[in-house]
């Protein structure tokens, strides 16, 4: 039980690390978004994974901290990637560009 | 019974916060003030949030927690994976463009719960649902229509989340 | 030991990501590594809980964790505000 | 320069927070531990055993909601003042929702409804352990408004029954007073406990506490939430 939690621990801090690597790195808005989405939620779960197996008393209350990550996660990113798709338009490399007649053409305010 | 289910929910939340500390006496207590607490706040809220519940509910949990949460957790390890190919390269690969998704899913929830998987699966996110559309950025550009997306993204996650939300 | 390599690996990801928030061009890319840090810092009020045995931190963690996602939607729906009736 | 110099000067305090934590003869000429000095009677209390004098399991609690009590009733009216200010300013008799000009995305308005019940109830636990656990009436109430707030921003349309507020809010408030003159009828002091202390950790104990803080985290609630609702409607012109 001690090793899997241990090992819980590592991955979850690997991921987090991970996280932060992706915000730096990515070139633009949406790809962080998309890294630092993904890798802290992944991290978040294998966390408290691992302190939820290391003290069993505790695994509902972490579960309840893992079920408002996962539901709220994918949200608060969403609001984040519209309102930056308004603020500032899509970026200069996309291929594709569906969203523009949904949410309307960007005109440039700088 | 949309009280039973608010009232549901709002329990299992309260004992989830309470967790397994204490004794037996003390879980007693807990349990009698949380259940007056939720049968108060039921009554006041059950107007403003919608959640319904039927008689196939438990069959339901357990589909969702044995065939849906391992496909959507294998996922979200394949995405970090992706994550950690892209950011640990010296040129990161990229190919982003933001593209439309047809879905067949009826109920807001299982809509929600379909743009939260597509959020958390490999290179793509999700920004906002119009109706059957779900517009999506995604790293890979590789389809153009709506149906070729639909089938290299999130086809695997409809299939199972239309038995799980009928 | 244990404790060392995770606070260690937690550490480096909040280093990185404060970086990005010092240098980030736009407010969007702020706000939004905002968002990733506050994860992380989740991550590391939960490690605390797991260091002392302490089961309380965990309500401070959900706690942090709620008032982060009010913190992303409240400056979510700022930036689109702040743009006008696009 | 000027950015090294006050980089070099934050690191320079930083360096004597940190060695004046230690035990060392370098500000403290007997080298005593100056971690550990809090008031022994009241911190070191066990879980399972008889409640001492007064107070909780949470030292803090038991300074803010018992010794000092009478500064927490100020506070709280501060509060309530604050709010009545806010109210006089933006309120008025007939209301709608501010038109902001721009929507909350799908993912926001359901996901709310689905988070608001885990936000709520943690706002309520909060508030009921304020005697057990860090937090109490302050952070409870805030959680119970930031509940509120989320369906705000998450539905263009919807505005809470504000007039329940305002009953609860003076209810909350008037009970308050009247726990302390109790106090004075029971006891000898406004606002003294009159109630059984109890076993420390037990959810019924540290005497009138608990009620206290429900009483100040449902005020607190209310009050918050009709600030954020005074800032989102305007006037019917």
């Amino acid at each position: 039980m001690e090793i899997v939690s241990q090992v819980l621990l590592v991955i979850g801090g690997l991921f987090f690390l991970l996280g932060g690597l992706g915000v730096l790195r990515m070139p633009d808005v949406f790809n962080r978004i998309q890294a630092g989405t993904k890798a802290t939620t992944l991290g978040a779960f294998a966390l408290l994974l691992g302190i939820g197996f290391m003290y069993p008393t505790w695994f509902l209350k972490v579960g309840i901290i893992i079920v408002f990550i996962a539901i709220s996660n994918p949200i608060g990113s969403s609001v984040l990637a519209k309102a930056s798709y308004k603020a500032q338009g899509a970026p200069s490399n996309v291929v594709q560009d569906d969203l523009k007649e949904f949410l309307g053409g960007t005109e440039d305010v700088g | 019974m949309k009280y039973v289910a608010t009232f549901l929910v709002l329990l299992l939340s309260y004992l989830g916060l309470v967790g397994l500390v204490g004794s037996t006496e003390q879980f007693l207590q807990e349990l009698v003030l949380g259940t007056v607490v939720s049968l108060v706040l039921t009554f006041i809220l059950a107007n403003y949030v919608n959640y319904t519940i039927d008689y196939k509910f438990p069959v339901r949990l357990l589909v969702f927690v044995f065939a849906y949460i391992p496909v959507f957790v294998w996922a979200l390890i394949l995405a970090n994976f992706d994550v950690a190919r892209r950011v640990l390269s010296p040129k990161i690969p990229l190919n982003p463009g933001f593209v439309k998704i047809k879905t067949d899913l009826e109920g807001d929830f299982a809509k929600l719960t379909l743009a939260n998987s597509i959020t958390l699966t490999p290179g793509t996110l999700s920004i906002d649902v119009d109706g059957n559309d779900i517009y999506v950025h995604t790293v890979d550009v590789k389809g153009k229509t709506p149906e070729e997306n639909k089938k290299n993204i999130s086809a695997r996650f409809e299939k199972l989340l239309g038995v799980i939300f009928k | 030991m244990i404790n060392a390599i995770v606070f260690g690996l937690v550490g480096l990801g909040m280093l990185f990501a404060i970086i990005r928030l010092i240098k980030g061009p736009t407010v969007a890319d702020r706000v939004v590594t905002l968002d990733t840090f506050n994860v992380i810092t989740i991550g590391l009020i939960s490690l605390l809980a797991f260091k002392f045995e302490n089961s309380l931190f965990l309500d401070v963690a959900l706690v942090y964790a709620i008032l982060a996602f009010m913190e992303t939607i409240v400056f979510g729906r700022y930036l689109e505000g702040k743009h006008g009736d696009r | 320069m000027k950015n090294f110099l006050a980089l070099l000067a934050a690191l320079g305090l930083g360096v004597l927070i940190i060695l004046s934590l230690q035990n060392n003869t370098l500000f403290n000429e007997y080298g005593e531990d100056v971690t550990g000095r809090d008031s022994e009677e009241y911190g070191d209390r066990e879980y399972g055993e008889e409640n001492p004098a007064s107070g909780p399991a949470n030292i803090v609690t038991s300074i803010v909601a018992d010794f000092r009590s009478f500064d927490t009733l100020g506070e709280i009216t501060v509060l309530f003042v604050s709010s009545l200010g806010v109210a006089l300013l933006l309120g008025g008799t007939k209301q709608k929702r501010l038109d902001l000009g721009f929507h909350p995305n799908f993912m926001l308005r359901i996901g709310s409804k689905a988070l608001f019940g885990i936000i709520l109830m943690t706002g309520v636990y909060v508030t009921i352990h304020g005697h057990l656990t860090p937090g109490g009436g302050f952070p409870g109430g805030a959680m119970i408004a930031s509940s509120m707030l989320l369906l705000y921003l998450a539905d263009d349309t919807f505005r809470a029954k504000i007039k329940g507020f305002k009953i609860l809010e003076s209810v909350a408030g008037s009970l308050y007073v009247l726990i302390g003159i109790a106090g004075l009828f029971f006891a000898d002091y406004f606002l003294e406990n009159f109630l059984n202390n109890g076993v420390v950790g037990d959810l019924l104990s540290a005497g009138i506490i608990p009620l206290i803080y429900v009483l100040i985290g449902l005020k607190v609630g209310s009050e918050i939430s009709g600030v954020i609702d005074n800032f989102l409607t305007e006037e019917v012109v």
